[in-house]
């Protein structure tokens, strides 16, 4: 091997290895965005449980929360890889829908998407405990429906103090990706390992990717950065700033 | 609820019997604890249509509790209250507290009462004129467009005409509680519930909120309303109500209240706030 | 990650401890829960097989050393690093402070798996290249795989870290400061006797998160074959080929891990005075 | 008509399989597969997963077979069915030119060896060179092995003899390294050579992959499979 | 600066001529822009030793700049200033303010000049003790022994004797401005700079602090203090200055300044402030 890099190994086609690397970053897009929005489900879903649910709901969500901020992503990524589709394909089989079968992708989505979730349950929360209870308060005080209430003002008005947590746990997201790596999904890390595997050039192909997450990074900064401002549009500091 | 067994029924201001206007907002026995502590202690009023009723009384004496039972923001601990007519239905639950057998009919209720909050809690993520059309287009299900003229129409007439498309954080104090005023008339509540809706204006912006209110009264809309601008009260209710401790210790017309005063604690009191 | 500590304050994490049994125990349904977990874990127990656990303890005890010495080593190097990396953002030279943010950057948006095979089959390959680091003394240490895994999390966490001191030497309020200049020191007295201090002290309180983040990044080094704990943990599931138990039992082991952390970090936080 | 999932390891392990520019697998395992597959009368889908994780994901139905150089040991076998062997390989020694290592645990003395995990290898290097060397170290994959090995980082790699090969006669395999021979046998711990990996209750499976192997082997597709990658040599063995 | 020639020297509350004591401030034509707007348009002021100069004026008259150019925390754009004779060696930067010359001096003079803050600025990792001898020690280089001795009499004296090893944070707003001021002692400052010392506080806070200043009036130390307590600058100081608009437009003693103020801002301004 040669420190001198081959960059003709990065070309699109055969012999190239430019498209097994896009195809691995697709595949680590989808994941990202598919687990984010997951996330994002369960995160509004747990806040609400631990805003406004019974005690055993809160409890429940708080051991949830409090398991996947202690144990690494790494473990639980096979966790819920090999016992959550175990448990999920066995319960399916007991209620005789036969046995699901769970892509790769479809796993790496509900794996990236639980953890994210316990993170988003705490985003979601402090938004919405900064939102002053006076403007749902108001809400109520016209008749809205409680569902109506979190579409039109909780929500709403929580979203610019989610924001920046969003835009982390998207970060995050699209790093924790390549922990899906570990068990053979073939994403943007595993493709650039198998690339550099093949051809030795392992400096090459992993600057290559890392260069690919970095730009994944930069781009999405600043759309998060555009959405927070138009989001905080009608906010007081939006005046000061 | 019967209609003559009301007790503390409001007199008119010249102390001859109830008019024949229906009672939009009928309170008996109400009674409200937190936590143990009993804050309302047995409070009956009525105030019928066109009825501008000033509440009264000291720091802590449960007039902000008193409203906001009304459109049970506060759930009661005991009596009973009707708006225009229809009872809420309550139902004990396993802490002693009244809470809704429907909250569907709460909700239908509440649509019709208008509460403006001492902190105006307009929403800061729609401009003024979101805030206005919010309530007709999502609650009261009004087409679109109908609600934004309407709009339009309650918005200039509080004088923000050329606000509709502001944020509120960036509106002055006074103009945000205007615009909660609009608000609330945007659904033509059957009665309108102020608590302290100047008392967290600087002074300079009390006087816009008030004469907006003025106006309305002047229009015979119902109106109950918590206020320390004793001047005012004065001016505009038809009937003022003297809280403390929990108890209606004192009502009447305007003139009886502060011109006449009965108990040592009305005149206490007043004699504080002048 | 840094990004995390706005997320997850450790301070408000439930009942780890035998300070909130008591609150726990006060609440009928937490009992019932507890049972139900009690239960469960007696199940766990008695119905699973554990009968590799006896074999393995000391290969886990070792991993767990590993995982422990990877953990310490990083966040206190990392934390050297960050330090330097948080003033110059404030207060550098633009070429420092280009570098600095460059650097937190570049380490912050890319996943750490990555970066430590770069360093380990990228980097440390190259190193293999060069006779004269080939027979220096240096070869014993960089032919393993450790220092690469040791120098990933070290940089991971300075990154990390690097901006939560950035935010604490930017929050010092200027007035504390300007009091300083008003007595008369000089620029390294201020620097020595009230910035740098106020700035720990306000960094602190967001450490416990950062070590509980880095205490979860350290199994990554097992891909790059160090034997820690979650690699022997590999090896016991290829050798069993147990799914649920190993894995079972290593979650356990970070929760306990963590909490115990979490504990400590506590007590070291209650010992230094924070700002009401 | 019926449908089959196939598991290899994520990990490439050529010349059995292993992914090209293109992304596609491809390798003697995977022209072995299809041979079977035919045979069977099946589609046959190549699922990529993690080696750590083929057997529970066999045993959990995410796949139906593993064609993925799995030995065949007693370990294992209590997990799950194997077929009949469909090759052999011995278990060899690779060492750097410099190093005096040899395929006896004497031979392995201070030296640095490098296995995969999971592997029949690494068993074989715990049991027998764990005490002697200086360090044994698990690599998710050969390749990566033989590149640590190359670049002087290890002192020899106990392997798949067949899968080094390609190495060996590499010009770089030529440059840094030589084959050192076969350590003892131990079928216990090796195996008694490859087989498919199915789950215990697909009886039915495991007979029909049974003959299509004995198929495969009787009527001259083996020896065609082969050459491209082997030439001549047999890799059934005996 | 020759000492005959400053403008603007305070006159003594008896309008005799100033008496013999050294001037321990002495500012010279003073200017203060911020990005090319003048907020000091030229101030010349002398305090003697013993003087108690109040500084009055409106909000943004420039006050809170005119006291903070005295230690240099604001770089002047032109003028002289001298603390207790020495004049701060100052040269033009290119951005038209004047910086030292020579940081030491600058340092060494600073260390003799107490400044309290409107909102305290103690050192929150420190306790109320540490704050203390941090001065002392670490600039002035005294012994450790002796810092801790000198400090413990201090914070007696402004009553915080039972305070020393609380963090800042635990106290009071009152208490903490007087630990602040006991730092300031600490130093045995030339001059004692007060921006606002009082306005930070819950008016029940203020009196402790004011009778803490009072107290060291009463022994003479050259004070110059900021301040809205119109009561109190009567009462306490030696001479008034009235600030605005960035220039003195009026000084002399509080009876001259309160009693029989000669322009018509500062007459406005006194009855603003009554
Ligand atoms: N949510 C609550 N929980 C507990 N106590 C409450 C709550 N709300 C009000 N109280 C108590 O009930 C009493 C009456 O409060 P309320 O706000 O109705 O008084 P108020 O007459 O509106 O006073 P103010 O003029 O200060 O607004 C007070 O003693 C108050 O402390
Ligand atoms: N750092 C600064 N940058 C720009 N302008 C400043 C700065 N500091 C003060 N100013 C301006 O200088 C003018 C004088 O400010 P200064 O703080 O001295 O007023 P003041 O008399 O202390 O007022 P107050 O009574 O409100 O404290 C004001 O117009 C202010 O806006
Ligand atoms: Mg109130
Ligand atoms: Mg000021």
């Amino acid at each position: 091997m040669t420190t001198v890099f081959d960059f003709s190994l990065l070309a699109y086609d055969p012999p190239g290895w430019g498209r097994v690397l896009l195809v691995g970053f697709w595949h680590s897009l989808q994941l990202a965005a598919g687990g984010y929005f997951l996330g994002v489900v369960i995160g509004i879903l747990g806040a609400a449980g631990k805003l406004y649910g019974g005690k055993v709901v809160r409890d429940l969500l708080e051991v949830y929360t409090m398991v996947i901020r202690a144990v690494p992503e790494l473990v639980l990524i096979l966790l819920f890889y090999y016992v959550g589709t175990d448990l999920l394909s066995r319960a399916s089989a007991a209620l005789g829908f036969g046995r699901v079968d769970i892509d790769g992708l479809t796993a790496g989505i509900m794996v990236i998407g639980l953890v994210q979730g316990a993170y988003a349950t705490e985003v979601f929360r402090g938004a919405i405990r900064a939102v002053p209870f006076g403007q749902i308060e108001a809400a109520r005080a016209f008749g809205m429906p409680g569902a109506l209430v979190m579409r039109r003002v909780t929500l709403p008005a929580m979203l610019p103090h989610a924001l920046p947590g969003m835009a982390n746990l998207w970060m995050i997201a699209t790093k924790d990706t390549a922990l899906l790596a570990v068990i053979g999904f073939s994403e943007l890390t595993l493709a650039a390992r198998q690339a550099a595997g093949a051809t030795r050039a392992y400096l090459l192909f992993f600057l290559t990717a890392g260069a690919l997450y970095l730009a994944l990074t930069l781009i999405s900064n600043v759309i998060f950065k555009r959405v927070e401002r138009r989001a905080r549009r009608g906010l007081v500091s939006a005046r000061q700033a | 609820m019967q209609q003559q067994a009301v007790t503390g029924d409001v007199t008119q201001p010249d102390g001859t019997a109830p008019s024949a206007t229906a009672p939009a907002v009928e309170i008996r026995a109400l009674r409200k604890s937190f936590s143990g502590v009993e804050v309302l202690k047995g409070i009956s009023l009525t105030a019928r249509q066109g009825d501008i009723v000033a509440i009264i009384g000291g720091s802590g004496s449960g007039k902000s509790t008193l409203l906001r039972c009304i459109n049970l923001l506060e759930k009661p601990s005991a009596g009973e209250i009707a708006i225009q007519g229809e009872p809420y239905q309550l139902r004990p639950d396993k802490d002693g507290a009244l809470v809704p057998v429907d909250r569907r009919q709460i909700q239908r209720i509440r649509a019709h009462l208008g509460m403006v909050f001492q902190s105006f809690n307009l929403w800061p993520h729609r401009t003024v004129l979101g805030n206005v059309i919010e309530v007709p287009i999502h609650v009261l299900k009004m087409p679109r467009e109908a609600a934004i003229a309407r709009a339009r129409t309650l918005l200039e007439r509080v004088g923000l005409g050329d606000k509709l498309d502001v944020y509120p954080s960036f509106l002055s104090g006074g103009q945000q509680q205007r615009a909660a005023i609009a608000r609330v008339l945007a659904v033509d509540p059957l009665a309108m519930l102020f608590d302290e809706p100047t008392s967290a204006l600087d002074p300079e912006l009390v006087g816009e909120v008030l004469s907006v209110i003025r106006d309305l009264a002047a229009e015979h809309r119902t109106m109950l309303l918590v206020t320390h601008e004793m001047a005012f009260a004065r001016d505009v209710a038809t009937h003022v109500v003297f809280l403390r401790d929990g108890i209606i210790e004192e009502q009447g017309s305007p003139a009886q209240i502060f011109e006449s005063p009965q108990s040592e604690n009305l005149k206490q009191f007043i004699r504080s706030v002048a | 990650m840094a990004e995390l500590d706005t997320l997850s304050s450790p301070g408000r994490r439930p009942a780890l401890g035998p300070i909130r049994l008591s609150a726990v125990l006060a609440q009928p349904h937490r009992i019932v829960m507890l049972l139900v977990a009690l239960v469960g874990l007696v199940l766990i127990i008695r119905l699973m097989d554990w009968a590799w656990l006896p074999g393995y303890l000391p290969k886990l005890g070792e991993g767990l050393m590993m995982t422990l010495a990877m953990l310490v080593s990083s966040v206190f190097f990392g934390f050297l690093i960050a330090l330097p990396l948080g003033l110059v953002q404030v207060g550098g030279a633009w070429p420092f402070r280009w570098l600095a943010t460059g650097f937190c950057t570049i380490i912050r948006g890319t996943p750490l798996l990555l970066q430590m095979w770069l360093f380990y089959y990228g980097l440390g390959a190259v190193f293999a290249q060069f006779p004269e680091i080939r027979g220096s003394w240096a070869w014993d240490y960089l032919r393993q795989a450790w220092p690469y895994g040791f120098v990933a999390l070290t940089l991971s966490f300075a990154a990390y870290e690097g901006e939560v001191m950035r935010g604490a030497f930017a929050g010092v309020p200027r007035g504390e400061l300007e009091a300083a200049e008003a007595f008369g020191m000089s620029r390294w007295q201020i620097f020595r006797r009230i910035w740098f201090p106020r700035a720990v002290h306000r960094a602190l309180p967001t450490l416990t998160g950062e070590i509980i983040l880095q205490l979860k990044s350290t199994p990554l080094v097992a891909t790059i074959a160090v034997t820690d704990l979650y690699a022997v943990i590999t090896q016991v599931r290829q050798a069993t080929y147990l799914t649920y138990e190993p894995l079972l039992f290593l979650v356990a082991v970070y929760l306990c891990l963590s909490a115990v952390l979490i504990l400590t970090l506590r007590w070291v936080e209650n010992r230094v005075p924070t700002e009401r | 008509d019926d449908d089959y999932r196939v598991g290899i390891s994520a990990e490439p392990y050529p010349p059995f399989y292993s992914p090209d520019a293109s992304g596609e697998w491809s390798g003697w395992e995977i022209d072995f597969t299809h041979a079977l597959c035919q045979r069977l009368d099946a589609t046959c889908e190549i699922v990529p997963l993690a080696w750590g994780g083929i057997i529970p994901a066999l045993k959990t139905g995410k796949i139906d077979m593993i064609i993925g150089s799995m030995g065949i040991t007693p370990e294992r076998a209590k997990q799950i069915a194997f077929s009949q062997k469909y090759y052999d390989t011995p278990t060899g020694l690779l060492a750097a030119k410099g190093s005096d290592v040899q395929p006896t645990p004497e031979g392995v003395k201070g030296a640095y060896l490098g296995v995969q995990s999971g592997s029949i290898q690494e068993s074989y290097a715990y049991k027998y060179f764990s005490h002697s060397a200086a360090d044994i170290k698990v690599y998710q994959t050969l390749d990566e092995e033989l590149q640590d090995l190359s670049a002087g980082r290890i002192d020899a790699v106990v392997g798949d003899t067949l899968a080094m090969q390609p190495f060996i006669d590499s010009d770089l395999g030529q440059a840094c390294c030589e084959f050192r021979g076969n350590v003892a046998a131990d079928p216990a711990v090796l195996g008694r050579g490859v087989g498919v990996g199915l789950r215990k209750e697909d009886t039915e499976l495991l007979s029909r992959v049974n003959a299509a192997i004995s198929d495969i082997l009787a009527d001259g597709t083996y020896q065609k499979i082969s050459k491209p990658y082997f030439g001549d040599l047999s890799i059934y063995g005996d």
